[in-house]
């Protein structure tokens, strides 16, 4: 019996103390009819020498692929103490740290973790994490509902540049709360959230106004010409940024006159591997004056009985298990691990590391992308500057070129044509600091001969 | 001391970026950092060194039996990790085509199916990201079901007075009212006080069963049949499916829609607050609601079902596709254990807690439903010894630190004064529960010659009892330098 | 600079506090004209990332392979756990254990794997490793030289039927002290170790016997009729054998009448991946009464000043950093992780565990060597029971057919040829319980349609 | 509480072996065991739990300041370890093809090449296991040498008083008798004792550079004229090449033979006593007699040289060839590291070492070799504190573990009294010299209101100072149930 300790001899003799017959007769209490079905679809157990053939073999058929792919979730080099420590049974396998005096290790790191994204972001707070960045985007919107007393609309301007993936998942969180998400467009020559398209809200009540950094397009927003139109319209601003691009942009804590006053997103780029898209974490930093008002954990610094200091779960009134219904969010258990993975990451390269794995990054998307353009008929679509990745248009159908390469076990980039159709032909394609120069040569060199074929 | 603490200023970790900062002159100056965040600044040994002597100070299950109760507390496999971290799955993009990913699609695909058969239910979706997303989720289903037929005065949810705090918070989020009714003496519900709430305003009623008191409704196909009779649905908080496995499946006790945490069932580890897994089930009339992506099969090739497929969904609950690389634990987890090993959970879970309840009950602890048999959990009420001895629930559960074994829950649920919530799981050996309960008979006994010594505890741990109140009051939540 | 953590400012003040200028003035003491050389040849550092690119590379080289070589290195399943618990920093990254108090897990943990491995063994002592099974063979030579007091030939026998490379190691490390090393032919039929043969040495000064269980060729000798030659002849007997085979076997502790003296041999197959050869680890077992001629380092249990049990290295007295030329060796540093991972690795199994592991590895030897023998022209070449591997003919050159087969990636045996001659066209072929049913089909396919062509 | 005592008859992790056990019946019935061995039986859990909390009663390089003279404590690289277990080469089989390992086989030829460069010699085996069987086949070579001339007088093997232990016993293994010459008050060898024992007899010296003593023996090229003279050859015991990695080359002061302890400077892990790698690096006389395998390269594929490219060969010292994946961490540690970051292991452990030999000067400790430069390390002796307090060096290595430091070396070299030799490694920080600096201090403080408090130390670890005298006297060695 796989992970159960139990002897025959021990099982009669618990039973015996129990005083039942069998294990069934503990069952006894449930009804009968409802006893009955069957499991013969479940396979049979196997032992782990099996599941490993088994594993393997499918992770065999996903391998060795070329992935120009960014769109919200980046392949940077991961220092291998990362998740050696990560995994260590003390954290990978201790729950959530209620027991203060027995969680001290993941406490103190919680509490590391929130000074560096404070840092990071130049906020003055930040919480233990949310799920990922798409739903820290719904936290964040219910979170400035909340937190703007004076704004009864509950109207969000949600740019069209934003990830539409965060875009959806933003609505499905708020939309039964009788939240209005409105959408901006972008100028279709910069990529950019049309200032002059937002100019048509000004002087009517917004609650918020969210600005994406760099947008889905890899494009930079005029984020201090954004924020300062928010400043002036009595709405507040909800950054959704990538946080590795932080360690050399500014940081929404600058933005602006008085910065952003909720700052999300997705913590990926920071130590977590991309694993098909998750486990990785939301991470949400706010200004000091609305922390009440933030969905999730926070860890305080305190003292013990003796004086010494120690770290616990603090203003947990803020939470379900406390306010139930008048809670902040539902949330309960969070992304605690990603964090620890992150937090051993962001100790390990530093700001001087975080920075140069950042223009390192950028650095070989450069090049990535003047080898594209170079190629006859390609172009970069925006005419703007760009962090990590770009969209280019290609002269014949997408669809045809992502699966002629994706023979070749290249996968040449995200397809805009779903969500942006009025970009024509256009992917958008990334490079990270781990991309070797081969491999972008391979690239380059495969499109342009499948283009001049 | 603080990562921060054991700072230089210029100390850097050189093996782990590139030897220097590529020029980033293609960018306008007034878009990029002028002072680089504060960040610790320390070598890549003090690093592991920190966080490896930190992670030594938690009690984990790879270290200690931690009967923390409604949180199924059991063993990790060490494979479902290394497996899941294997090359081509730790590094599969989420967007990569479907070509490059039938490896991925199929674990996902295999893992829908043995939860839909596990739980009795017509069709699963796996994205949500924990227990408390699963619910939104499934309560926005019952909302998106009623909209679809056109049904918009139900606007009630009717929920135990002893469930999670997660389930009035989700039905909230979907913008439903709370309908709390109370729990009996015997744990089970009021089922005259639920006929009193049910009317035409009743959008549905969550429950866990066995419920969060550590008994199984036993009424519950007549609550079920009440619940539909009113016109609302059943929603079914799986955080408790630990108990039921393969015994009893949700889906035939009329359950219209469930989450299951898979943190707990389907034992991926808890990493010190999740990452978790909400996967939910549904019953035939819901099926269309279900969260994307979903992942379909025609019997050559697996691929994601999008909202294109699922115009009626509730949408997407996160960027991609969920927490993929703990529903890849799980799946491998289910293959270990296979269809009798899941039915095993369920029978040595509550083996393991009607013994303990027998032998804390023998020793003269007080059980909260003394007439009922234990599910995988069970309640114990120290009211006695509160009001006797003045040591409280809390000063046990620290006390029991020092013992080192991790406290079982106390103070839920709420109804219960004085409560332990204790869980044992099947994977703990009669030694470890033995140790449970002579602990429990010491501390008492030392609480018997005077409280203090328990009301200080603990001694043993990296720190004595935490000051809650200056943390909430002196708030120190991000540290700065010392001016 | 990786992995120094001195900034230029620390640099300096330790340079003042010394009281030097340079760093290079530290080395004044070193004569001027040792210090001119260049080191250009050797690459420059790399960071973590482009090293794992090209170990990634170079990995890629060597992979996926179906590998059907077995003569002393054996696939077997390792728990994931093994190696998880044995890489945690306190075991990778500890000393030896010379300061007892710091060191109790370490301790602990060697003492119960002297206990496993003294039950496995059926023998009462057994050492904390040596380097491994063929340089243990070596040391076992010279203690049953220094143990058996009224031997003087320094005569040992050893069977043509051990480990080539046993042979050789063996030779290397003993022939210095003027020992000999004569060699016992096999029975060409059986491949068993000649008792005739053997008859020889009646009655003359022979310091010991050595008996490999199974043989080289995986045929299993007849131990105890090798085991009474000795005890008659006054002849020490030292086991060398496969452990994990030995949870399924008899022991040496129950071979002959009293048993053999000492046990010793590779302990790869007990939870060491085959990592081209090593790290694996030598064990070591013995008599109670010689083990004061056991050389490596003996774990002890005793109490501490409270009274308190805990474990410290015992019998130093016998080692090299206390009686330097008089110890019973030279060795020092020996194979503590490798142990720690076969501890974990033995009490994951437990005997149970073992011994269907072992069952389930000659099981699909048996599948593997009747599907091969089914092709015409593959013959068994002994008439004998053998464990986990076994010697197969071929009717054409050896070198051909495994050079045909690694094209496909089928690495099909060990050639005989170089130090078995007499055996003609012989392959020394392996499966374990790791190897799937279509792995095994694959290699029976493949010679089949290669023989036919 | 030992595993054993955690098992219960019949308890099987069963996800761990075939579900049942496969016939046997093949073999003959008096061949097979009769009765099993006694094994834990415990579950996956409790072993996992059990060896994870056993660790823990470790100090290691992870967790704590090592400053084990001698031993070159200092950071293992964590890529170290994952690279070198990549899928690939993890698990290639020792015998597979050279057409199937061009990937192994390439690492461990550049290994041997850039041991060549940093060390000066003409050819390098990486056979060897560890430093001690590297001696053993440096000595063997050196015998090898004389006999291939016919020169079979020489018999001795000149040794320091100060040399590790395992010079002398590898010399002996070797069949050589041992000539000991002793360590002048300042450091280095006396030269003259040296004459002495040179002759006809003499095969060869043993020495490190610098020396075990923790200073750079000055007069090596006249000793090295000296031997070469009588017709002897010099071996260099590589434990301390930390000290002078890309600084001077053992080559170049003359020495014939060395070895080189990768698990000390090439900062593969030490695993709690192992496993290292000794590779053997040779001038050119000696070359013929390396120890088999070794790798070369044809300027397109990779293969190994065996006994039969080198008939004069002191022939294998392992079954395969060595330690294979060790060799494979010194290897990725040396990409990481470079050229220029070898000189710099040189330049900051030197750096650490003679600062904290300066603090403990100033502290007020007796440095052994008071003006000598220190290498990488460095001897303290505190008789001056034996005498006056009563605590010996022993008492201080002790209740050092309480402060959190490993104790450095004590008790060698036997010729220092009450000696420490410290040696803190170049990836040490200031502050943790420092802190050591400051718990001396404290502890002679300590001392100086009272022994006790220090003759009982340690305090805070898992056990008490534990009584060696009985572990040698009533032997228990291994674990027997209780009758
Ligand atoms: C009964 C119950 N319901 C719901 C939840 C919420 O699950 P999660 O923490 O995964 O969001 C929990 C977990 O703590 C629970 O115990
Ligand atoms: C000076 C010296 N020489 C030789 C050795 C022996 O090396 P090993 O332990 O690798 O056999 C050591 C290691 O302890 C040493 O310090």
């Amino acid at each position: 019996m796989p992970f159960i300790p139990h002897t025959e001899e021990e099982v009669r003799q618990m039973l015996d103390a129990i005083g039942a017959n069998s294990i069934e007769d503990l069952f006894d209490e449930i009804p009968a009819d409802l006893r009955s079905f069957s499991l013969d679809k479940i396979p049979e157990g196997l032992p782990e020498m099996e599941v490993a053939h088994l594993m393997h073999e499918r992770a065999r058929k996903d391998s060795n692929v070329h992935c120009f792919i960014g769109a919200g979730a980046y392949d940077h080099h991961i220092p291998s103490a990362v998740w050696e420590i990560a995994t260590r049974g003390e954290f990978y396998s201790a729950y959530t740290p209620y027991q203060a005096e027995a969680s001290q290790g993941t406490l103190q790191l919680l509490y590391e973790y929130q000074s560096m994204m404070s840092a990071l972001m130049d906020m003055d707070v930040s919480n233990a994490s949310l799920y990922d960045g798409a739903s820290a985007l719904g936290e964040a919107i219910l979170m400035a509902i909340r937190a703007h007393r004076k704004s009864k609309s509950k109207k969000i301007l949600v740019p069209k540049s934003l990830h539409p993936a965060y875009r959806q998942a933003a609505n499905a969180i708020v939309k039964n709360q009788d939240i209005e998400l409105i959408e901006i467009p972008f100028e279709s020559a910069t990529g950019k959230t049309s200032l002059a398209a937002l100019s048509e809200y000004a002087g009517t009540d917004i609650t918020a106004l969210v600005i994406g950094q760099p947008n889905f397009f890899g494009v930079l927003e005029d984020v201090d010409g954004l924020t300062r139109w928010a400043e002036e319209n009595n709405t507040m601003t909800i950054a959704v940024v990538n946080p590795l691009a932080m360690s050399v942009l500014k940081p929404p804590g600058q933005w602006g006159d008085n910065g952003a006053d909720i700052a999300c997103g997705e913590g990926q780029p920071l130590g977590i591997p991309l694993s098909s898209g998750g486990p990785y974490f939301g991470f949400m930093c706010a200004t000091q004056k609305i922390v009440r008002q933030m969905p999730g954990r926070i860890i305080g610094r305190t003292v013990d009985l003796d004086g010494k200091p120690g770290f616990s779960l603090t203003l947990q009134a803020r939470e379900q298990h406390i306010r139930r219904s008048k809670a902040t969010s539902n949330i309960c258990t969070n992304q605690g691990l990603m964090v620890t993975a992150a937090t051993i990451h962001m100790s390990l390269l530093g700001a001087e590391g975080l920075a140069r794995a950042a223009a390192g990054s950028h650095d070989k998307h450069r090049k990535l992308v003047s080898g594209l353009s170079a190629i006859e008929g390609v172009e970069v679509k925006f005419d703007s500057p760009v962090f990590n990745e770009a969209v280019i248009s290609l002269p014949v159908d997408n669809a045809t070129v992502l699966e002629a390469l994706a023979a070749d076990n290249v996968l040449a980039g995200f397809d805009l044509k779903k969500d942006y159709p009025e970009l024509g032909n256009a992917l958008l394609v990334c490079a990270t600091e781990k991309h070797s120069a081969a491999s972008i040569d391979l690239f380059i060199e495969k499109l342009g001969a499948l283009l001049a074929s | 001391m603080l990562i921060f603490e054991q700072s230089s200023k210029g100390r850097v970790a050189h093996a782990q970026s590139p030897a220097t900062k590529a020029s980033l002159d293609d960018l306008p100056a007034d878009m990029l950092r002028e002072t680089p965040p504060l960040m610790p600044e320390v070598s890549e040994m003090q690093a592991v060194r920190h966080y490896t002597r930190l992670s030594q100070k938690n009690f984990s299950i790879d270290t200690h039996f931690y009967p923390l109760g409604s949180c199924t507390m059991k063993y990790n496999p060490r494979a479902c990790n290394s497996l899941s971290m294997l090359p081509g799955l730790v590094d599969r993009h989420p967007y990569a085509p479907d070509s490059h990913s039938q490896g991925f699609l199929s674990c996902m695909h295999d893992l829908q199916e043995i939860l839909k058969e596990v739980t009795g239910m017509k069709a699963v979706s796996l994205s949500p990201m924990a227990g408390a997303q699963g619910e939104f989720a499934g309560v926005a289903m019952i909302k998106a079901y009623h909209e679809s037929r056109g049904d918009m005065a139900r606007n009630e949810i009717i929920v135990p007075d002893a469930a999670h705090g997660t389930n009035p918070a989700s039905a909230v989020m979907c913008g439903y009212k709370i309908q709390e009714i109370p729990t009996r003496d015997d744990g089970d519900i009021d089922v005259d006080a639920l006929k009193e709430v049910l009317g035409p305003q009743t959008a549905g009623i969550m429950l866990t069963n066995p419920s969060t008191v550590g008994v199984f409704e036993r009424r519950i196909q007549e609550i079920a049949a009440l619940v539909h009779e009113a016109g609302g649905l059943l929603y079914y908080d799986g955080a408790n499916l630990n108990a039921i496995l393969g015994k009893v499946r949700p889906g035939d006790m009329g359950f219209d829609v469930i989450h299951m945490n898979l943190h707990k069932t389907f034992s991926t580890p808890h990493g010190g607050g999740g990452p978790g897994a909400g996967p939910v089930g549904v019953s035939e009339r819901l099926e269309p609601f279900l969260p994307i992506p979903m992942i379909d099969y025609d019997g050559t090739n697996y691929r994601f079902i999008t909202a294109d497929d699922r115009p009626q969904s509730i949408g997407r609950l996160s960027a991609f596709a969920g927490n993929a690389g703990i529903l890849l634990r799980a799946y491998i987890y289910a293959r270990l254990l296979g269809r009798q090993g899941m039915t095993r959970v369920a029978e040595y879970s509550t083996l393991n807690a009607n013994y303990m309840l027998k032998k804390m009950k023998a020793a003269g602890f007080e059980a909260a439903y003394p007439d009922r048999r234990a599910t995988h959990e069970f309640i114990i009420t120290l009211r006695k010894e509160a009001k006797d001895l003045g040591v409280n629930a809390m000063d046990f559960a620290k006390r029991l630190l020092d013992y080192g074994v991790h406290a079982p829950t106390t103070y839920f649920p709420l109804l219960v004064p004085e409560c332990f919530l204790i869980e044992p799981t099947e994977t703990e050996s009669i030694d470890a529960l033995d140790n449970f309960v002579e602990a429990m008979i010491k501390i008492r006994e030392e609480a018997e010659t005077g409280a203090d010594r328990v009301k200080g505890a603990p001694y043993t741990l990296p720190v004595r009892r935490l000051d809650d109140v200056k943390a909430a009051r002196e708030l120190d939540i991000a540290w700065k330098p010392a001016e």
